[in-house]
């Protein structure tokens, strides 16, 4: 935060203010992608900026997505709020539908779902369950689909869980929860039916995937 | 990579030696480096630096494994045989080797532009990849107001019926054959050589014979055409002779050689199936490219 | 959509509008919850609105994501895009983060997916892209090499997979998976640029391969 500053860090520093959008399109882009409510902290160690001014930022697009302009009396324009909001919980900030829209957002969420899981949605948690802990790029890799939005579905559905993370990757492992096993009538992983005797060759292709990952 | 810069340092380049995939590559890398028109130079002019290449490939890496080394060398062996072209009289042109050496050059010119124009798209594919790495979807997960609307899961699969279809999605895709079968990679080959010896043996066995006679349990059309080629360079060793009664009245082959020569030992080169044009024209056949090249290759 | 429309879709077709942000801020409540590209007519059937006013207000909010204040020259201020932008993939509409800011959000999304093909593996993949179904033979003529090791990595990426058997020669042909078209940002092969104008004369070739392999 001053001299002592290593030179990397002011290297990216004086990136990102330049970069169209600046800092505040930087944090815009980390809340937008992020699947859990992240820190203060935490984005100022990322951006490599003082707690503060990301605090202050962060504030200040809550209050913009919340259609404050910032231009005070001077607009003729009534605030005009944006579909989503930015909410502080527990310290973690986070994107969500602004409140107002629910009846839409539920419509279009419970559009097309069904009580059933998807052949999808089935098939990977099929991989999961033989492979876990494994990471979703791997599940991906052995269906041949990304299988991010059908992953997430099954955490909703409270059938995986995130168990741990790759040392080495760093990402994230799934497994399966006590609710799966319930649900199959197993009192634990190691009683699902073994599927190895059918396929030949396969424990040797697992080692495959690690050193190409 | 598009355009490759000149190497500064020769030892720069002898680490990037080792990452050419290919044979292809290595050929469009040094003509580019001498800034030549693919499609005009003459390739014989890059033949040195291409052995000279391999042969420090080979000393960097210790050993070759088979399969590698010889794709480097086919085309060596082309370029050689191109190079040895050009050396030779500009009188001594038109007979059939020189027109199998163009051919042979076209043949390279056409699957290296082609090579070309995969590599570039492959850099097209990974600017791509790179761009799209570069931008990630939102991807949180349902907010939990909306969560809990969800209809209750309804499950009716017993464990076997999941193991089941675990087993279906982990497995490859299909049953991997107990035994490989490679014949559809070459048609069975027939060599030259060995129709010679039957040849022989028929008219030793026989004597002298009607051309239809020596064909007349040939069962493809490519046995048809290497007993041919066989009886040609029979007829060229002296080891057989033509009599013909009248213009057009059928040709009878007589073995004029002795017993115990067996000049079939001296021809060399199969002929593979694949290489025999369906429309019967006079075209190069891979096997006498590779006889010519490896030929040359020795010498050189 | 008129006399007939039940009354709960009237009900709900005066309501949007009414609420701050409109019909603007309810498409975007939707696209900051979906977990997949959303279609113009998805969108249009979960507000009952016509797909023409929604793919309007769609193309709308990505120019003003991407820095357009449709203000034009009365603005004073320069255009700054936001962090995040929405792009519209094979008919689809999703939030991405902006391409800029890859370095600051990689932190939070590393999956391992970011592995780099090798230029042996990028190779094979394009031409298995523009010749499946192939077989590796094919492929290894055109390569000039063998490309047995590398195939395997790709069937391990999940990019490539074993689609038939040639039925004449037994031979497995190879061709690209939905994964591949995602990881490039595409909604099908017939997306991949021409190659034809990089091959001149040269789409005959394809019976030189057989022979000469």
């Amino acid at each position: 935060m001053d001299e002592a500053m290593p030179p990397s860090g002011v290297e990216r520093s004086s990136r990102i203010e330049d970069l169209p959008g600046g800092i505040r399109a930087a944090i815009e882009a980390i809340l937008v992608v992020a699947d859990r409510p992240v820190t203060d902290e935490q984005v100022a160690a990322v951006l490599d900026r003082p707690t503060a001014l990301v605090h202050s930022v962060l504030v200040d697009l809550q209050r913009e997505y919340d259609g404050y302009t910032g231009l005070g009396l001077q607009s003729t324009e009534p605030p005009a709020p944006r579909g989503f909001e930015l909410r502080n919980i527990a310290g973690g900030w986070r994107i969500f539908s602004r409140t107002q829209f629910a009846s839409v957002v539920a419509d279009f969420v419970l559009d097309g779902q069904s009580a059933r899981l998807s052949q999808a949605a089935l098939e990977t948690l099929a991989v999961i369950a033989y492979r876990q802990p494994v990471s979703r790029a791997r599940v991906s890799a052995i269906r041949g689909v990304n299988v991010d939005s059908v992953v997430r579905t099954l955490l909703q559905r409270g059938l995986v869980v995130e168990m741990e993370t790759d040392p080495e990757t760093g990402a994230v492992l799934y497994g399966t929860t006590t609710l799966f096993l319930e649900r199959l009538g197993l009192g634990s992983v190691t009683e699902l039916p073994r599927i190895a005797p059918h396929l030949p060759g396969l424990e040797s292709l697992g080692e495959y995937d690690e050193t190409t990952y | 990579m598009a355009t490759i810069a000149p190497t500064a340092e020769k030892t720069v380049f002898e680490v990037r030696l080792t990452n050419f995939s290919g044979p292809f590559d290595l050929l469009l890398n040094l003509i580019s480096r001498r800034e030549l028109d693919i499609t005009e130079i003459a390739l014989a002019e890059v033949t040195d630096e291409f052995i000279a290449h391999i042969r420090r490939i080979q000393a960097a890496e210790g050993e070759w494994k088979l399969d590698e080394a010889s794709e480097f060398l086919v085309v060596a062996a082309t370029l050689l045989d191109l190079k040895a072209a050009r050396l030779l009289p500009a009188g001594a042109v038109e007979d059939e080797e020189d027109i199998a050496l163009l051919e042979a050059r076209d043949l390279l010119f056409a699957r290296l532009l082609q090579y070309r124009a995969f590599k570039e798209m492959a850099r097209h594919l990974a600017e791509r990849f790179e761009m799209e790495d570069a931008r990630h979807p939102r991807n949180a997960p349902l907010e939990p107001q909306f969560s809990r609307l969800l209809p209750e899961l309804l499950w009716k699969h017993s464990p076997e019926e999941f193991a089941a279809l675990a087993a279906k999605i982990l497995s490859p895709r299909q049953e991997k054959p107990a035994k490989v079968s490679i014949e559809h990679l070459h048609a069975p080959p027939v060599s030259v050589r060995d129709q010679a010896v039957v040849l022989q043996n028929l008219l030793l066995a026989r004597g002298p014979l009607s051309f239809r006679q020596l064909t007349e349990d040939a069962d493809s059309r490519l046995l048809l055409v290497v007993r041919f080629l066989a009886l040609l360079d029979l007829f060229r060793d002296g080891a057989i002779s033509f009599e013909q009664a009248a213009p057009l009245s059928e040709l009878v082959v007589r073995w004029s050689a002795g017993e115990l020569s067996r000049p079939a030992d001296r021809l060399t080169g199969d002929v593979e199936g694949g290489g025999i044009p369906e429309d019967g024209a006079r075209r190069s056949v891979p096997g006498r490219i590779q006889r010519n090249g490896l030929e040359v290759a020795r010498y050189g």
